[in-house]
């Protein structure tokens, strides 16, 4: 977009190789953004591999931790552990492993890593994505109310709580809904997932009713960004010329807005929502360590409060992860909702 | 009867720096069939009028006067009224067809919407006849599954005339549909504006600041300075024989090649144009005239019939009887 | 001429500060800003020696509100009152330094990337956005256990996972700066690479970066305030991040110790609140497209 | 797919609800070393002894009766022979061997409780219902060997102890009261009533532990009855709930001392000094100096909510056999004065700053590393660091997340400790012997303050000999005193243990020690056994006829009382012995 | 080469080319593509064309700031020296005026930076505001001192533009290369620009090269006219002979789409075409007229404009054209 296209008129014999070569800059184009995610993939792995042994302390004694643990059975762990080999032959054992995505075994859970990872991942994803879902859809609909009457009360009332609740610090509001919808007004419980002994289709409404406390708290901290981007984005398209010229040709307001000037908006929103996304993965780390809910956010507080380096190293490198995915498909989408920055 | 009749339009915008009077009582009246020009220079209120012809400024302008369109007062018309008449009564092109066009709409979903608004066609229908459109304008048909930024300036510039003549206006309001475009193409789509109002009869009203430009298309020309109409008349009495002394500069700025009088001799005009919120007393165009009389700054002089043609007129005390001292405040007479 | 210069840039302050003044939500902001501040600057004035004593205190431990104590008393037996005036010390120092770290980092790195095309510049992107990319925490936790917990760990972690987001936006402003002729002005005049960042490009960088780092400040506090929660403060200093923590450690919202919970939550949505509204104020300033918003 | 209880049979099933936050490590007993999981471990698996409810002491369990030969070297333990495995099957004096084996010759079964079986020359059953240890040495935790006994038939079948876990095959067939039916990693882990269980049915037909990680949302949901028992309270929680309607509190005497230890210059064994230690704690005057400004009283007052006892005993006061404290003279309790005075006299000078500088003058300032996830050590650790203020002494406390590293390399100059004493003090007393240094530099260790006295090395020797109990107490507690008086290994005293439940769910429940003490983290199941659902108390005191009628081959009063009996018998015997506690539950920090 | 008896050029393009990576893969562009021009002093010279002709591009490769992918830039004879201190001595001599005065000042600057920086870059620091206001009055900012501290956006278009032309003159350039100075101004204020540039050649004796799109612009001030197409200059002349009498087609054609000009306009068709793909033969065949009319085929050339690549044209002051056709008609007027 910056760099304007040059008209290009394609003369028509040439039209054929055009496309040809487009075929190949779109190849290209999507090679060099998989190609870019692998690389900054390939940092992350080798970062979290020496970040995690510049940490001082010997995992063994973390492991045995004060238990009456004899010196021979130290040395067993340590070789089991691998801690007596040298850094390049660990960093390979290491490597091979997360490529198989063998992440280690954690110290404190005897499991490997990856088993805790799926058995958790999907509570944060209900809750994440829900989350994303709700403040997205919240924060975009009050976005575009607000840029379409924007000054007036209603919108600077909405730009206000918004922001407020932007300001609080999530745990801390968690705690305080908590004081008031559960053990105050007892609508909701204090905390968990599900209730012991719910079994079959019951376990859904039973879910939801455990999810609305974090939600909201999640939610109100996040929509906020999304109102925000939505609603500068908005104003934007709305100073645009275009927006005249489609009310120029006698649409209504309601569809101008609709039809031009929300989907141009969107553009640089969806793009957020994806960045984003990976970054509420972790986010919810203090949600769910407040709501005890037993997803990968609150894996990781047990994982740092040992702290069990195998856990923390593969949550890190699977959140590193998240966030480079969740990049890359905001690159690939991008082409795909804006024409103008198609390869 | 003519088409278009505007008479003392005045629009001011609120801003925060106060109001700003950018059209200050412009009347003017164009024949169905006629080709108006519309010449001056940047910031003096051009843009604001084509905008005001469909209501279209922003909130934070205020209009006054009168605007009839066929008849009807556009100011006092009813909003569903006024969007019937938009686009199918009057279109617009506008200037800078990049931004004026949806950028992630494909050009042929764009000129088939206001064709299936306003004459209720089907989607299919609305399609082909955009098809149509497109070659018309000298495009092919298959175009019209490009977006915006894959067709070149003079192309997409010829998408706009396209998508204006969608519903077969009786008017179409052009505002610089050339300024930025390269000379060869500049004459492209002036020779397109052109065949395709004269085949179809339509009135255009065509504003840019390139008094040359319009002298060659139009067959009348209104210079405008400061909010204010200064000048009107036929095209050529206009650019060539000017009376007021602003429409004498404009016209001399555009050389003639090959006409000694202009070569190595560049000519201006001194002073800076005027800043709408800060205009200056009597004649807004009185501090860089250089013919200035010495009321000038107290007397703001209307329309006149002046020089050749037919209806031609100019807003310049020179012109009045008796240099218009006649208007002179007896304040100012007795300085 | 000197003179003149001054009168010019007063001019130009007062004009900057009318123009503020219109934006009623930043000027509640800066209010409020100004009453942190103040305060944080007057803690020892406003407090009394002891204040902060733990074998001394004024007070007996988690008493509720009273007329000594308006707010009550915290776990050592200290007044809340006294204890959110030095946090915001605290938390302000820590807002502000972390914040500095990351903007000069940020605007270093940023305005070498973007003025420096080439693979240099894409080297430091790729840097950026694997600092990007790197969960912040996760940094924070291996920075707090090398460096040991304390403020200047936080503050490091803080500054050094926040400066991606500045580089970004400074080098997106650095290439848009690039852009405009002028710099192919001040080229063709003769100017050397310095004189082109340090004149040209830093001037127009600034006024973002000076956005930027508002809201950043008010970040860093709320970030602090998650490492304390996180487990990863200095429970020794009194931030309103750890005296949160430290309301949680005695357990004071089951024991429905409401003093010893909200004013420090309170204090920090407040002065994040501020930051947030102040910065978007003088980014509407600077930023004439925005004013409307 | 649990046999359904009989007296229940009509009724909802009463469920205990207990709110815990620390993970599974795993349900494997080879492997658990969690409190959590080793308490799993004892209500789903029956040990050879057990501890009395009342006094700790040992008793029978699966072991009816024991013998050991006059060496010492030989015990033989009788298996009951009405004990059964939940699938049906009996429990064997085989499936104690090869428990036992397991352990000794595969590493990985080891990695729990492998300490109790290193001394093992074999273990053979020697008929169905006898299981005969040989011993290389005497070993005097043979009456306390807290290992769970596994069901052959089903872990024979288990390929790699290392990585079995436990918990893939519901429910898990185990021999003790509870029969552990569902886990939900991080949910909840279910067990339910064994109604076979020979010493009785437990009365309530669950126990569940549901996850609350956060301590204040343990406690609301204790309040909104999602949960009916709080464990590990604080004190101001403990003073909220105490006031509240349908919950009882209780604080019970601590198991776990508070320390300091003051570094006193790390080195191995072979006396080869590591680390940065500062040089002037090697100075038992600076260190007596330093203990002298620690207000005791005050820390357990203002950290501890006046929940706790002020002791500078090794063990805890609820171990009153081995219990030691300072009277008198020998009390080096909080004199900043004296501590003033001390500090003149040896010559370490205040400098510029009122800080005192010693002969060579490096100034009195130490590092004071304190768990920066335990509150009231950081409480106490901000009074101490005023107190020493005062008396010319700068401590600059500097909190961290975990103290391990800085004791490996000797890099620390005050460390925050603290651990679980349980009934038997062998290992903890272990640490401090001078064996308990490294030998080489990185290499693993058992000590926690590099303390090495040659005196208590001796007196440690002296009582593992002694086989009479009073005599044995006398020189534990002469040990605790040396140990006192080196300023080295300083301890602060005992924070209670302060738990809540629901007093409209749970009409009764035994502590340990009975009364007064606590329910959760017994040495024995005794809490949830024994807990009667509210509006089963009468079921409850009759209710044993009941049992008797209904189970098979299942326990009666007449067994109870039977047993209880037989523990006092066995009460004399197992003072006699040393014990050495499988410290599964020691839990330093 | 030069036929003229002037003094020698004072600075000159020899055989530039100028390539670029094309933006969106595709290729390189050949912006410039073999151009050799001279500009002597106190001439002007007006080089027009088309957008994307590459005007703009040699305008920058004479400044020093593009790099010729060959051939070379002579200044007063001597080839330009890329060394940082070499374009900075050289840059005291050649001044460049952009087309968008806005654009071409730092708003955070005031008038007075933005004159001095020239004089501060090159460390002449003495008689600054003496040199600022001379510069400033030459410019026709009078009186420069209520100027100075005016920051850009207080000022109009057209005053501007001046600042920028006096930020150009306060280091006494010989040369102004000016890549369409009045193109973004109002026809009413461009006049005076360009007043003022042909004051300062008589006042100062300053050469000038004039970048355009605007053949009137041309004819009001220039000595010398270079039109320029697709990277080649194509004709070049005297104004009153290239204006009045092109012999190139392209030339007459953007002569006969100007509005006052007589006759029907001959409006060429397609885009302006693509310096990735220049064509063979003459670089205009494609949409030359006189080849489209046969007119080219009754002189015999047709097949030397589809095939055969007229050849750069030379520097100096003659007058030149790059047709076969034209060359066909008069072939004693042409140098080879
Ligand atoms: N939305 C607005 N709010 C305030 N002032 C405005 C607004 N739009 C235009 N103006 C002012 O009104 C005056 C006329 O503007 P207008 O766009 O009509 O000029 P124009 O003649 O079309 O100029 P140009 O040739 O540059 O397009 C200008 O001074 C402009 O600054
Ligand atoms: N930096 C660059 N990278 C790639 N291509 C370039 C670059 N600069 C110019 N070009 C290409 O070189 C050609 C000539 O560009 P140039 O700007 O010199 O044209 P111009 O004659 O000045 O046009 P205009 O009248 O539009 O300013 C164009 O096709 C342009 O796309
Ligand atoms: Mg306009
Ligand atoms: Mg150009």
């Amino acid at each position: 977009m910056a760099d304007s296209a040059l008209p290009t008129a394609p003369v028509p014999q040439l039209a054929q190789s055009v496309r040809d070569r487009s075929g190949v800059r779109r190849l290209r184009y999507y090679g060099e953004k998989l190609g870019g995610s692998l690389v900054s993939l390939f940092a992350v792995i080798l970062t979290s591999f020496f970040l995690f042994r510049i940490i001082p302390g010997d995992p063994v004694r973390t492991m045995t931790h004060g238990r009456p643990v004899s010196i021979e059975q130290q040395e067993q762990l340590r070789r089991d552990f691998g801690l007596d080999k040298s850094l390049a032959e660990q960093f390979w054992t290491y490597l091979t492993g997360v490529l198989r995505f063998d992440l280690g075994e954690s110290f404190q859970y005897n499991r490997p890593v990856t088993d805790l990872i799926g058995d958790r991942i999907w509570p944060t994803v209900l809750l994440v994505g829900t989350s994303v879902i709700v403040s997205a859809a919240l924060g975009l609909w009050l976005g575009v109310r607000g840029a379409w009457n924007h000054g007036s009360l209603g919108d600077r009332v909405n730009t206000g709580v918004a922001l407020t609740l932007w300001s609080v610090p999530s745990f801390w509001l968690g705690l305080i809904l908590i004081v008031i919808f559960a053990s105050g007004l007892g609508w909701f419980p204090t905390s968990g997932m599900e209730s012991t002994g719910v079994e079959g289709w019951e376990r859904i409404p039973d879910v939801a009713h455990h999810m609305v406390l974090p939600l909201v708290t999640l939610v109100a901290v996040v929509y906020a960004q999304y109102l925000m981007i939505m609603r500068s984005s908005l104003l934007d398209e709305m100073g645009s010329d275009y927006i005249v010229t489609a009310r120029a040709k006698g649409l209504r307001d309601v569809i101008v807005r609709r039809r031009h000037a929300v989907p141009n908006a969107l553009l640089p929103t969806v793009t957020l929502i994806f960045v984003n996304l990976g970054f509420v993965v972790f986010g919810a780390v203090l949600v769910e360590t407040i709501f005890s809910w037993p997803g990968l956010g609150q894996l990781f507080y047990s994982g740092l409060s040992v702290p069990d380096l195998p856990l923390v190293q593969g949550l890190f490198i699977l959140f590193s992860a998240a966030v480079i995915l969740m990049n890359l498909v905001a690159d690939l989408l991008y082409p795909v909702l804006d024409p103008r920055v198609r390869p | 009867m003519a088409l278009l009749e505007v008479s003392d339009l005045t629009v001011t915008y609120r801003t925060a720096g106060g109001d700003v009077p950018a059209v200050r009582g412009v009347s003017f009246a164009l024949d169905a069939g006629q080709k108006l020009g519309l010449a001056g220079e940047s910031g003096c209120g051009k843009s604001t009028m084509a905008l005001a012809l469909l209501r279209l400024l922003p909130k934070t302008a205020r209009l006054t006067g009168e605007i009839r369109f066929d008849g009807e007062d556009l100011l006092t018309m009813s909003w569903g009224r006024l969007r019937a008449v938009r686009w199918a009564g009057a279109s617009i092109v506008f200037q800078g067809a990049m931004h004026s066009l949806n950028a992630v709409q494909r050009i042929g979903a764009q000129i088939a919407e206001p064709i299936r608004l306003h004459s209720r066609a089907g989607e299919a229908a609305a399609r082909k006849r955009a098809g149509e459109l497109l070659e018309h304008v000298g495009l092919p048909a298959r175009r019209a599954d490009a977006y915006p930024h894959e067709l070149s300036g003079g192309q997409r510039q010829r998408v706009m005339i396209a998508m204006a003549l969608a519903c077969d206006p009786k008017l179409i309001v052009a505002d610089e549909p050339t300024t930025a475009l390269d000379v060869m193409i500049q004459a492209q789509i002036l020779t397109l504006i052109e065949s395709l109002v004269a085949e179809q009869g339509i009135s255009l009203l065509m504003i840019s600041h390139d008094l040359s430009v319009l002298a060659d298309t139009c067959d009348r020309l209104a210079v405008m300075y400061a909010g204010r109409i200064v000048e009107e008349g036929p095209a050529a009495a206009v650019f060539g024989a000017a009376r007021h002394p602003y429409g004498q500069a404009l016209a001399a700025a555009f050389p003639r090649i090959g006409d000694p009088a202009s070569r190595r001799r560049p000519q201006g005009l001194a002073g800076d144009p005027p800043d709408p919120a800060e205009l200056p007393p009597g004649c807004a165009f009185h501090p860089r005239c250089a013919v200035r009389l010495d009321h000038c700054d107290a007397v703001d002089p209307s329309l006149w019939p002046a020089g050749s043609g037919e209806g031609a007129r100019a807003a310049c005390v020179r012109v009045l009887p008796d240099d218009g001292l006649s208007l002179v405040p007896a304040a100012k007479e007795s300085a | 001429m000197n003179g003149l210069v001054w009168a010019r840039r007063r001019r130009t302050a007062a004009r900057f500060w009318s123009q503020y003044r219109q934006n009623r939500a930043g000027v509640f902001g800066l209010v409020v800003l100004a009453l942190f501040v103040l305060t944080a600057l007057l803690a020892p004035v406003l407090t009394a020696d002891n204040a902060l004593s733990v074998t001394r205190p004024p007070g007996s431990p988690l008493q509720g509100p009273s007329a000594d104590f308006l707010l009550g008393t915290d776990r050592s037996g200290r007044s809340m009152i006294d204890l959110i005036i030095w946090g915001s010390r605290v938390s302000l120092t820590v807002g502000f330094w972390a914040t500095f770290i990351s903007i000069a980092f940020g605007t270093l790195f940023g305005i070498l990337a973007g003025h420096f095309g080439g693979w240099g510049s894409s080297l430091l992107m790729r840097v950026t956005d694997w600092f990007l990319v790197m969960p912040s925490l996760v940094l924070g936790v291996a920075l707090a256990a090398v460096l040991g917990r304390s403020l200047t760990t936080i503050i490091v972690a803080i500054g050094v996972t926040s400066w991606p987001t500045t580089a970004r936006l400074v080098r997106a402003q650095t290439l848009a700066v690039e852009a405009r002729p002028y710099i192919e002005r001040a080229r063709a005049l003769g100017g050397g690479h310095l004189h082109v960042m340090s004149n040209h490009v830093l001037p127009n960088v600034m006024p973002i970066v000076l956005a930027q780092t508002t809201l950043m400040v008010g970040s860093a506090i709320l970030t602090e305030s998650t490492f304390a929660f996180l487990g990863l403060g200095d429970p020794t200093t009194a931030s309103w991040g750890a005296t949160i923590q430290a309301a949680r450690d005695v357990g004071a919202v089951s024991s429905r110790m409401w003093w010893y919970i909200l004013p420090p939550g309170i204090a920090i949505v407040l002065v994040v609140l501020a930051f947030t509204l102040v910065g978007r104020a003088i980014e509407g300033v600077l930023n004439p497209k925005l004013r409307e918003r | 797919g649990l046999p359904a209880n009989a007296s229940t049979d009509d009724a909802e099933p009463t469920s205990l609800t207990i709110a815990v936050s620390q993970e599974v490590d795993s349900l494997s007993p080879f492997i658990a070393v969690r409190l959590l999981t080793t308490n799993i471990g004892r209500w789903m698996y029956d040990f050879l002894t057990n501890y009395d409810p009342k006094t700790g002491e040992t008793i029978p369990a699966l072991a009816e009766s024991w013998d050991t030969s006059d060496d010492g070297l030989t015990w033989t333990y009788h298996i009951r022979e009405d004990a059964t495995w939940t699938d049906g099957e009996p429990v064997t004096a085989e499936d104690v061997a090869w428990t036992f084996n397991t352990m000794m010759t595969d590493p990985a079964a080891a990695e729990a409780n492998g300490n109790f079986v290193e001394n093992f020359a074999s273990v053979t059953a020697t008929d169905e219902h006898t299981v005969e240890i040989v011993l290389n040495e005497p070993q005097v935790t043979m009456l306390a060997l807290d290992v769970p006994i596994l069901p052959e038939h089903i872990w024979s079948q288990v390929d790699d102890f290392g990585t079995f876990n436990n918990d893939t095959d519901f429910p898990i067939v185990g021999s003790g009261p509870f029969i552990l039916t569902d886990y939900q990693p991080n949910v909840a882990i279910t067990l339910e009533a064994n109604p076979d269980y020979w010493r009785g049915e437990p009365k309530f037909d669950q126990l569940i532990l549901r996850y609350i990680d956060d301590s204040d949302a343990q406690v609301e949901a204790l309040r909104t009855g999602e949960v009916d028992f709080v464990f590990g309270l604080t004190p101001a929680q403990y003073q909220a709930l105490q006031n509240e309607e349908n919950i009882t509190v209780s604080a019970a005497q601590g198991k776990r001392f508070q320390a300091i230890t003051l570094n006193p210059g790390a080195r191995l064994q072979d006396g080869t000094p590591f680390g940065d230690g500062h040089p002037a704690l090697q100075d038992p005057v600076v260190r007596e100096a330093l203990v002298r400004t620690i207000d005791r009283d005050a820390i357990y007052e203002v950290a501890y909510g006046g929940l706790g006892e002020a002791n500078g005993g090794y063990i805890p006061s609820r171990y009153d056999t081995f219990h030691w404290e300072p009277s008198g003279d020998e009390e080096i309790g909080f004199d900043i004065d004296e501590a003033n005075r001390l500090l003149d006299e040896a010559g370490y000078a205040p400098g510029g700053d009122g800080i005192r500088v010693g002969p060579d003058g490096r100034a009195l300032s130490f590092r004071f590393n304190v768990h920066g996830d335990n509150p009231q050590y950081v409480q106490a650790a901000e009074m101490m660091a005023e107190w020493a203020r005062e008396a010319g002494m700068e401590l600059r406390v500097e909190p961290v997340s975990e103290v391990g590293s800085l004791l490996d390399e000797g890099t620390y100059d005050i460390l925050t400790t603290g651990w679980n004493v349980n009934p038997d003090p062998t290992y903890i007393l272990s640490i401090n012997l001078c064996s308990g240094l490294p030998t080489e530099l990185g290499g693993p260790y058992l000590s926690d303050a590099y303390y090495c006295n040659d005196a208590y090395d001796q007196l440690y020797a002296e009582q593992l000999s002694e086989l009479d109990p009073d005599a044995r107490a006398e020189i534990v507690k002469e040990m605790q005193q040396t140990l006192y008086e080196d300023n080295i290994f300083v301890v602060w005293g005992y924070a209670d243990q302060l738990e809540a439940y629901r007093s409209d769910v749970i009409a009764s429940m035994t502590p340990q020690p009975d009364p007064g003490g606590n329910y959760y983290g017994q040495d024995g199941y005794w809490s949830w056994w024994s807990a009667v659902p509210v509006g089963e108390e009468d079921d409850a005191a009759a209710g044993s006829g009941d049992d008797g009628s209904s189970d098979d081959g299942g326990s009666n009063t007449g067994l109870i009382v039977g047993i209880v009996a037989a523990a006092v018998v066995v009460l004399g015997l197992a003072v006699l012995l040393l014990r050495r506690r499988g410290a599964t539950a020691d839990d330093r920090e | 080469m030069s036929e003229s008896i002037q003094s020698a050029p004072i600075l000159s393009a020899e055989d530039v080319h100028v390539e670029f990576e094309a933006r969106r893969g595709g290729g390189r562009a050949r912006a410039v593509d073999g151009v050799n021009l001279d500009i002597a002093p106190g001439e002007i010279v007006a080089l027009v064309g088309e957008s994307g002709c590459g005007k703009t591009t040699l305008a920058r490769t004479l400044l020093g700031l593009e790099r010729p992918t060959s051939g070379r830039v002579l200044h007063r004879g001597a080839p330009l020296a890329y060394t940082s201190k070499a374009l900075k001595r050289f840059r005291r001599d050649v001044q460049l005026v952009l087309q968008d005065p806005s654009g071409s000042l730092n708003p955070r600057h005031t008038v007075y930076d933005a004159v001095a920086e020239g004089l501060r870059i090159h460390g002449d620091v003495p008689d600054e505001r003496e040199r600022v206001a001379d510069a400033l009055s030459r410019a026709g900012l009078r009186p420069p001192e209520r100027f100075f501290l005016r920051f850009p956006h207080e000022l109009s278009g057209g005053q501007r533009q001046r600042v920028v032309i006096a930020g150009a003159l306060v280091l006494e350039p010989n040369v102004i290369v000016a890549d369409e100075p009045v193109a973004s101004l109002d026809a009413s204020v461009r006049g005076e620009i360009l007043a003022l540039l042909l004051r300062l050649r008589d006042d100062l004796g300053l050469a000038a090269l004039v970048v355009t799109h605007d053949l009137g612009l041309a004819w009001n001030i220039a000595d010398r006219v270079a039109v320029m197409y697709l990277g080649r200059i194509v004709e070049t002349g005297p104004v009153e002979k290239i204006l009045t009498a092109p012999e190139h087609p392209y030339t007459q054609a953007l002569l006969s789409v100007l509005p006052e000009a007589p006759g029907s306009p001959v409006v060429l068709q397609g885009e302006p075409p693509d310096p990735t793909r220049i064509p063979s033969g003459c670089r205009f065949h494609l949409r030359c007229p006189v080849l489209a009319s046969s007119a080219a085929a009754a002189a015999g050339v047709d097949d030397a404009c589809r095939g055969t690549d007229p050849g750069v044209l030379a520097g100096g002051t003659a007058t030149q054209v790059a047709c076969h056709y034209a060359v066909s008609l008069a072939p004693s007027e042409q140098s080879p």
